[in-house]
């Protein structure tokens, strides 16, 4: 294993050392594992908690800031935090107007949102609302699956739910906008390579050369099906095709060509133009784009696609000035 | 049940965990994530300290004060199942060993909502509380669980991270199924 | 070797077209594989022309836009441009008050750009100055070197730089002020892996499983030495030492840690908690920071620090708006 | 010197070239940025066409669309000094080759500042040409110029890229002397 770290015990802590010194707009609770805006609680504006397991970032710390979330807290590497961190994070951003949840949809994190729901209902009177986000389709069968996880989507969401936040939007306006964005959105992911958890040590998978695994997570667990390395053309197309198969997107969509760590930039524009040349074909205009690693996992090579069905409403939004280490214009 | 005994049990629970903390890892590393031997060991390290700070004066004490570590010190799934496992056998540590995890085992349920045949740690805390309940012995309850983790490889999961293998996930046992074999055998190794 | 490329020999090609994609402010000259500002030329302001090899992206392409540069040229993966696209850049971002040339010192880069130089020198009237960036302080004996290369600093550069452009200066101030910060910040690298040139097809070299290259460059060039893989607390050491040793800083500089392409987000901050405590022993306050992927080798693991000294005028210019896609502010 | 001969020349090298392509990466690997095999095959499949669409009429015109082809179509360190070769070439073609060949000698060393020692191509290139100047023949120079490149094997780098190895380049041949030794070759092959 080879990783610019100290203790892989002690990743996340250092991290959130790094993160507080580089981002003093940025107030990390060290104990708790939380990192706030500088300004939270916001008076009367509905704070925006997410989190999940360490190992995705920018994703969630690096998108905590005004126009975007009041708080996210970073559990151990791959591992959902737990509930106390959720609850210091509630707490500290409840500015009266009612806390939301963003969740995305595996079983650690929906449960720990879940006890950490329960504590602050018992605790105080902070009104918690809970939107889990799943909109990965490499999960095909919801049925006999813990359902769909949660994916690039995540990152769209929590920009436009963050803007409307920002706006004053009461909790229950905030709650509906991110469902119907968790609705709107649909993700596919590959990988080339496997990536390495620092505890674990070595790789979680064995991806031989000349092979590439189709519909991955992003935590190393494994896709849909292994299949030979393909030219850039025909991966978009694997990524493109379940997606337009799963929901049907008109003109204007926000397109999201997610790195997932350990693949170069100029690799996800190669992606980025093969999957924009597919959606002219499908006569889909792209009103919005992001090429980037917004949503890791550690170093793994590979990338993700995520369309977002957008209105005039939805691009205000994403247009509104956001101010965060990870995602920032307009501020 | 008194608290030095289930300390004892949470202890050898803990040295077991350590020890197999690789192998549950490469466990959940070919249906899950990579994390569940670090995850399992992280908080019973810390459940052993608390206990070992502050011995609780009962054994209800003592399984509450290991719910509450496991549930903030853990995260993931493992977490909050395990965490509602002890808090519920707190619950009903009165009735002894064999009602309390049952207890526990229906907070299981409760929390993650798996049947028998999900592939999961229910797959192997089942049919231990099934023997205590018709009046085995926990070294037979181990067993038990022992070969319901066994039996978890050829299924395939339809809860947790595993699920989304599909037929992949056939092949493998779970890791948490695994754990709770070794929950079991430490307890026959030191309840008994 | 595993990419999300087409052909090796399209990759840059293919992702030029990405970027036009993504970008709409941009304008992308694909026959010259030019990067140009939308409004370029801009009238009255000093047109600022950069480039250098692929591979490295965001930079330079991502760092083209209001408040840093007006062209950026894409040569092959890891080979300079040739002259025709730095004349093409020129005479495109040409808006009447002359040209600045940021070239990284590498023979090729250097070679090329002069020989661009020349050729607009005879075909035109645009007054072209150039500026060398050579802030690597791994390469220690000049004399008997192709002197410094050109690393971090070259991204803090374009973006002052940048900014004094857009307030309208003249050229001979703008060249003083990139020689001026060129003079002013050092950088220093290490490696954990090699990269994989597309068109080479394996790494560029071999580093073993507990080994790391210190001192590595932006191309897969070896660096100063071998040394075994250590805690990131003793790599930072290994970084900022030199750094320190080769020039004074004082209270107030722009701390730059640098992905290199394959090292997790999550590992730079853990160097970047490093780097801060060493300087905070060192009595060297950190005015700025900047943290991520913006100069990259492929996918190579591995990261570069760069301290700036900067003053009030640095640092206003550094906050100034910023409007490109791999850097954005206030805009 | 014919326009036909000097095409067939460059003919041969771009062949050669192509042969050679990865083992002028691997060198380039070694010590430098792992381009140099597909730069000069870029550069020369380029001039190839160029000539093939084209033919030009004299022998200064070979020589200076193979020049400015290079300059515009490689890039790097080697583009500008194998296109300055090429047009310095094209400026003295009247004397015949040896002259023009120390013309194109004479336009490297300026454009990159070399010197002999330095481990570059002009450590190649340099006794090629002094053995034409002697008298020599091709054959001759083109040995010249294979011995020139393995001379650069212990030497260490102090221009272009391999110098920032400083001690770390010895032991490794030059790629661009590599290069230039097949430039030679090919000459030795096509023009005598
Ligand atoms: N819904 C569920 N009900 C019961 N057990 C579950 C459920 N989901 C997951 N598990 C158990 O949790 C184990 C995984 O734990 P762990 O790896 O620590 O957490 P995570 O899956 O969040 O990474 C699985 O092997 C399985 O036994
Ligand atoms: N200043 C110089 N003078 C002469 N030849 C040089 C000089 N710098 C580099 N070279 C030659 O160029 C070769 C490298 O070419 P190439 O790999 O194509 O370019 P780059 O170094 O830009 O990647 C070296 O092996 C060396 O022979
Ligand atoms: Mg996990
Ligand atoms: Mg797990
Ligand atoms: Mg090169
Ligand atoms: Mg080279």
């Amino acid at each position: 294993m080879k990783k610019l770290i100290n203790d892989p015990a002690d990743v996340v802590a250092d991290a959130l050392r790094g993160m507080a010194a580089a981002h003093p707009r940025l107030r990390v609770d060290h104990e708790n594992r939380v990192v706030f805006r500088g300004d939270a609680p916001v008076q009367g504006k509905v704070g925006l908690v997410s989190g999940g397991g360490s190992g995705h970032e920018p994703m969630h710390g690096g998108f905590v800031g005004p126009g975007m979330l009041d708080a996210a807290c970073a559990g151990e590497v791959f591992t959902s935090p737990v509930p106390d961190q959720m609850v210091a994070a509630t707490q500290g951003v409840d500015g009266g107007a009612g806390v939301l949840h963003i969740v995305k949809n595996y079983t650690g994190d929906v449960m720990n949102f879940e006890m950490a729901a329960e504590l602050v209902a018992a605790e105080s009177g902070t009104e918690v609302v809970t939107v889990v986000v799943d909109d990965d389709v490499a999960v095909t069968d919801s049925l006999y699956t813990a359902g769909r996880r949660g994916v690039g989507t995540t990152v769209l969401l929590e920009k436009i739910v963050g803007a409307a936040a920002e706006e004053g939007r009461p909790l229950a306006a905030v709650a509906d906008l991110a469902r119907r964005i968790d609705d709107s959105g649909r993700s596919m992911g590959v990988a080339l390579t496997s990536c390495t958890v620092p505890a674990a040590g070595k790789p979680t998978f064995d991806l031989p050369e000349g092979e590439m695994e189709i519909g991955i997570g992003i935590h190393g667990e494994p896709g849909r099906r292994r299949v030979p390395l393909a030219p850039a053309r025909e991966v978009a197309q694997m990524l493109v095709e379940p997606i337009l198969a799963d929901r049907e997107f008109t003109d204007g969509v926000i397109c999201f060509v997610n790195g997932l760590g350990g693949t170069p930039l100029l690799e996800l524009y190669v992606v980025y133009a093969e999957v924009a040349s597919i959606l002219e074909k499908a006569g889909i205009g792209i009103a919005r784009s992001l090429v980037g690693p917004y949503m890791t996992s550690l170093e793994m090579a590979g990338c993700s696609v995520t369309l977002l069905q957008a209105d005039d409403e939805l691009l205000r939004l994403w247009d509104a000035p956001v101010d965060t280490p990870g995602l920032r214009w307009g501020a | 049940m008194n608290p030095e005994q289930l300390t004892a049990w949470l202890q050898r629970f803990a040295e077991l965990v350590h020890e197999q903390k690789d192998e549950l890892t490469a466990l959940d590393s070919a249906i899950g994530d990579a994390d569940h031997g670090s995850n399992m060991d992280r908080g019973m390290t810390a459940v052993v300290a608390a206990l070992a700070e502050a011995p609780p004066a009962d054994a209800a004490a003592v399984l509450k004060k290991t719910g509450t570590t496991l549930v903030s010190k853990v995260g993931g799934a493992s977490g909050p199942l395990y965490g509602t496992l002890f808090l519920r056998m707190a619950g009903a540590a009165d009735g002894g060993f064999a009602p309390a995890l049952r207890a526990g085992f229906e907070g299981v349920l409760a929390r993650g909502k798996a049947e028998p045949g999900d592939k999961t740690m229910v797959d192997a805390l089942g049919p231990a509380c099934d023997v205590l309940d018709a009046g085995g012995s926990l070294a037979e309850a181990a067993q038990a669980a022992a070969d319901g983790r066994d039996a978890t490889v050829p299924l395939v999961a339809r809860k947790g991270r595993a699920s989304y293998l599909g037929e992949r996930s056939a092949g493998h046992a779970d890791p948490g199924a695994t754990s709770t074999a070794l929950l079991l055998r430490a307890a026959a190794e030191t309840l008994s």
